[in-house]
């Protein structure tokens, strides 16, 4: 049911360096920006799940050597608009962060394999905390193409920290906000959310993003309600093509534990396969 | 149009510009025409399969990058079986590159590599050597030649042996690969290198050191193309660093037949063809009809055998 | 205030900042107080006389230079006379690097050092011995012994060896200085490279070839930093590439008692200081009372002896 | 009656590294760029004929990496301004070129030994062509201050590139244009010029800079007419403060050739004992 992941890439050209141009740039959250570029059409032809494989702006103070993959947030490919949200964690970050409307930015992609939505689906969950929320953002667009429901899980320290809930809601999700404040984010409670949502038949695919602890969980519910789910990884990049190797990230399959490019075979991964890190 | 077509002993590419083994697979045909290139060159295959090295296995440092994949390999049988029949319909020469912890490993895999299909071995001689002291074959000269003199035994197919730049004698196993009838040398693979989170305190690769490649590295790699190229008679390919054409230039005025392009092609996966463009237009403009004539076009006013007693540093 | 003072065999230092031998005169004072470093290092000085190279001495290249200086020298005497006296003035110790190209000249100059004023002898063993083939001492181990027992018969001030990273042999090298008697290692001098205009195809250099230093340099430097601490009981002093806080912790992290600091100085001459005044407020920040606390602090999980089995490239 | 090369160094810190703000920046003639920068007073305390050590500006497609010496144009200790005249040749100054008003630089200096005026010197005369001028330019300045006469033989190729006339003319200096195309530039011309001039006794010391060909010249008046004179001369700097010995020329000195650092006891040499190259 979920597509294998694809060994042999297609022979077409799928894969553009392009230079795109800063629309907007503003800061989504507190330590987070949401940068929205004008880019070639040829590089529109995307799939929620995906990444572009980003060049930092260069200066003085600081000179991010390799690029930086960044999942797509929001892409169009009629207005020629390529988004990401993004964290400022470290110099290739904060480079990123001082763009200014109108700078140009050299941008790798749409790279990897995006999420699949089994054909029998209705309803699609996400569960998402941080900069997770990024990734998992263009499913709610795709269901809504689909004319399939979404609820989005979206987790966070406290209601202030909660990101993206309006773009979800705009894209016709049903947003149901967790927060550790609130004292309703920790895992008991989001497992019996979790668990409702199967017993109702509201979940026929999870997806999550990023940590640790919603993986486990995730594994453990759709496992004991027989859902299928997937998961976007992340791991240090260099050429994001599949060419350098460095991007691997171990998955159990068949008995045994297989080494797996983030970059090419992901980094959507199905959810069972995958590995606490 | 000028001339880029060059030669390798029994080889000619249709341009000087191809990939540095591990940085290039055929995943590289989602971005452009691979047939464009010089010539095509495989990662490190190795007979047995192997894991590669635990992750952080990149880091990026100023000018460049360190790696530490260790060549995880599906083994030679993967390779015949899924790799060797998907180049087939590729133009451009494959080079495969091999290596082995042993020289009877090493001969072993080379034998059977005597197939259609393959243009080329790249012996990457970089690899620790078990059987003594775990230093890598290329950095001394008489295991440099042990090893090359094995795998010549093996194989008619063109031998290029890719060097080292963790040595002190550059020229002593240059001219050890050619006496023990390499046909070309590839000058050369990364340096041993280390960097560290001075906050966490980690180092920052899984492995503890890698090798140190892009643009930091080209002027070590650089010295080491020229020393190759006065102190041997076979055709040398140049490696290291190439990011812009006038890197390739570089290569190509101390004597370098052909470049092989590595990291740039991380930084920006259109960069073997813009080089080939490049090289092109650099060339017209400065009234080249072929790129054999500025090959080797130096003026540095030394003569061939000054430079072997040039290896201390100033 | 974090305790910045460091140890280095019979020596303490105010703090773990010194320049780098060659990239440091008196003429510093009119940017600093020079009172304000960890120890003043000398450019080498030699026996005799000497001119230097040909001009162009240096060239930028992506991260860093290379330099092909060449030792000028105005002569033991001369240094004798006039430069050791005009160090008198200042409080921090006063290291007078060295060299010679045999081994006999080079135990004859420290010989003459034996003087008060002078807080310590740095080795500048990469310079080519002419008695052999020409290849620095520093290069091979046994050349390495030798001349460090003859330095070590003639003098019993602090006594550093540099290292040079033009070598396959680190640990060994380092292990032979150690059992030579060296108080303390340097780690490292530039490493050979070169580099050439594309355009004009006239190298960049007038010497033709050169040292890399600068940020380029650093994950090389930093790798045979660690290799030496991990290989010998003396203290390493870390140098190559270090401009920023970070470097300099990167060094102390890998067990480097103390740093030099060179081409930095040339981008921004109150680097020294700045450095100084960075790492107290580094090390307050993370949470050390003592800069000696931080040094060899790193979190690598490798056994000590892992290290020397490492050389090869990955 | 010249100053001797400085070889001890003064133990102040003159020397300075310090962050300018631009003013002003535009062209001077094609190809010439005016700098014009404010600076902290304490690295105004400059001469005639020293230089500042510049941080060329990086960018993702240009990393200078050593710093670029430039003659001091003009200096104003009490309005805090430094400029420069420079011309775009390679990476450096071409990074150099696209600074903006308000944009950062860092600068050092004063570095170097200034020009030398004979205390008995009533009349000086300069030659200059190209970016000669700006290194010779302080020197009408000083020369008002003194309330000396000096006169400025720009030479150019045709009239449109001359530069700074009215630069110097504004500072009292008296112009004497010079072109290739007017045919009044060649040597001939310019040494019946020169030698006119000593002649009338207007001319005690002269000034010059950069050209073989103007050394030469320079040096045959200066010998026949037994008047003094100097050079600034250009070399290759790493530290430009005397450390390195990269910035070493040849001089004839006592019957010998001695290598001097142009840094540091130049730029500004006795013109007799400068060599050709
Ligand atoms: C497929 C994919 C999609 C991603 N999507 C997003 C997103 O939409 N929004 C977002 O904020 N972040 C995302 N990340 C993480 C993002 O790549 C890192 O935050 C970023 O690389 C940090 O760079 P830096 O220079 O700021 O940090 P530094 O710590 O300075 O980076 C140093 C090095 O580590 C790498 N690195 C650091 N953190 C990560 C990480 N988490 N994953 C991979 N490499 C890392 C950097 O790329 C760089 O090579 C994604 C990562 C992957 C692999
Ligand atoms: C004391 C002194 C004062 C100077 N004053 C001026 C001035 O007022 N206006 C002006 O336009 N130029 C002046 N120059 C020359 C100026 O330094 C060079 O034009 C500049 O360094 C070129 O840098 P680039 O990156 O554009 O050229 P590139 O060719 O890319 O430079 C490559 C390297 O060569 C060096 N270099 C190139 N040309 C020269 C040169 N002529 N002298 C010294 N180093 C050079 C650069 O500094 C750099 O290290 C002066 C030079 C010196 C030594
Ligand atoms: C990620 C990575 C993997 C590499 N793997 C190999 C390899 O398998 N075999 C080999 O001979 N060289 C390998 N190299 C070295 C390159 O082929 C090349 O020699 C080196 O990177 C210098 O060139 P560059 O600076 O252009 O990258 C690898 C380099 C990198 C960066
Ligand atoms: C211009 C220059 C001159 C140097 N001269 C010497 C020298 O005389 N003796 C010596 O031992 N090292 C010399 N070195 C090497 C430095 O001391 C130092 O080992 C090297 O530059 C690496 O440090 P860095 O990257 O911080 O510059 C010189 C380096 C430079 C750049
Ligand atoms: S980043 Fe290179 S293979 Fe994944
Ligand atoms: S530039 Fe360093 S001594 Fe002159």
């Amino acid at each position: 049911m979920l597509s294998p992941a694809q060994l042999e890439p297609s022979k077409e050209r799928s894969i553009h360096e392009v230079v795109g141009t800063v629309v907007t740039h503003r800061d989504a959250a507190s330590g987070y920006r949401l940068l929205e570029l004008d880019v070639p059409q040829e590089a529109l032809d995307c799939r929620p799940g995906q990444f572009f494989h980003i060049l930092c702006p260069v200066d003085g103070q600081s000179q991010p050597f390799l690029r930086r993959p960044m999942s797509i947030f929001g892409y169009d490919r009629d207005a020629g608009r390529l988004s990401f949200l993004y964290k400022v964690s470290g110099i290739g970050t904060a480079a990123l962060s001082g763009l200014d409307e109108g700078d140009r930015l050299n941008v790798v992609g749409p790279l990897g394999n995006g999420f699949t939505i089994p054909q029998n689906a209705r309803h699609l969950v996400l569960v998402a905390r941080g900069v997770g929320l990024a990734t998992l953002a263009p499913l709610a667009q795709e269901a809504r193409r689909l004319g399939l429901g979404l609820k989005a899980i979206c987790s966070a320290r406290s209601p202030e920290h909660l990101m993206s809930i309006d773009h979800f809601r705009a894209l016709g999700a049903e947003v149901i906000p967790v927060t550790d404040s609130e004292g309703t984010s920790d895992p008991e409670q989001l497992r019996s959310l979790l668990d409702g949502l199967a017993e109702a038949d509201e979940m026929d695919m999870i997806y999550t993003c990023g940590s640790n602890r919603l993986l486990k969980l995730c594994q453990q519910v759709g496992r004991d309600a027989g859902i299928p789910g997937e998961i976007a990884l992340e791991q240090q990049m260099a050429c994001a093509i599949g060419m350098c190797q460095c991007c691997v990230r171990p998955f159990r399959r068949g008995g045994a534990v297989v080494q797996e490019r983030v970059c090419r075979e992901g980094p959507v991964f199905d959810i069972q396969e995958a590995m606490e890190w | 149009m000028v001339d880029l077509t060059t030669r390798i002993g029994a080889l000619t590419l249709q341009n000087p510009i191809m990939p540095a083994s591990g940085t290039f697979s055929r995943d590289m045909a989602e971005v452009f025409e691979l047939d464009m290139l010089g010539a095509l060159v495989t990662k490190t295959i190795t007979a047995e399969v192997r894991g590669g090295n635990p992750t952080p296995r990149v880091c990026e440092v100023d000018g460049g990058m360190l790696n530490s994949i260790g060549i995880p390999s599906k083994g030679l049988g993967a390779f015949l079986a899924n790799e060797l029949p998907a180049y087939a319909p590729y133009r451009a020469p494959l080079i495969v590159s091999v290596s082995a912890p042993s020289i009877d490993g090493f001969a072993e895999i080379v034998s059977q590599l005597n197939l259609p299909g393959i243009a080329g071995i790249e012996a990457n001689i970089s690899c620790p050597n078990i059987e003594e002291d775990g230093k890598a074959f290329a950095m001394r000269p008489d295991t440099t030649a042990r090893v090359v003199e094995a795998l010549r035994r093996e194989t008619d197919l063109p031998l290029w042996v890719k060097l080292t730049p963790n040595t002190g004698e550059t020229v002593e196993v240059a001219q050890a690969a050619e006496a023990a009838r390499a046909d070309a040398l590839v000058v050369a693979n990364t340096i041993l290198s280390m960097a560290v989170d001075a906050r966490t305190r980690r180092p920052k690769l899984g492995n503890l050191m890698g090798g140190l490649s892009g643009p930091a590295f080209k002027p070590i790699a650089l010295r080491m193309a020229y020393q190759s190229v006065r102190s041997v008679d076979i055709p040398v390919i140049g490696c290291g660093g190439i990011s812009t054409v006038e890197d390739v230039a570089e290569f190509l005025v101390v004597g370098a037949c052909a470049v092989q392009v590595g990291t740039a092609s991380f930084i920006n996966p259109t960069a073997m063809p813009r080089l080939r463009d490049d090289l092109q237009g650099f060339l017209a403009e400065e009234g080249y009809a072929s790129v054999s004539d500025f090959i080797g076009s130096i003026r540095d006013g030394a003569p061939g055998d000054a430079v072997r007693f040039m290896e201390a540093a100033p």
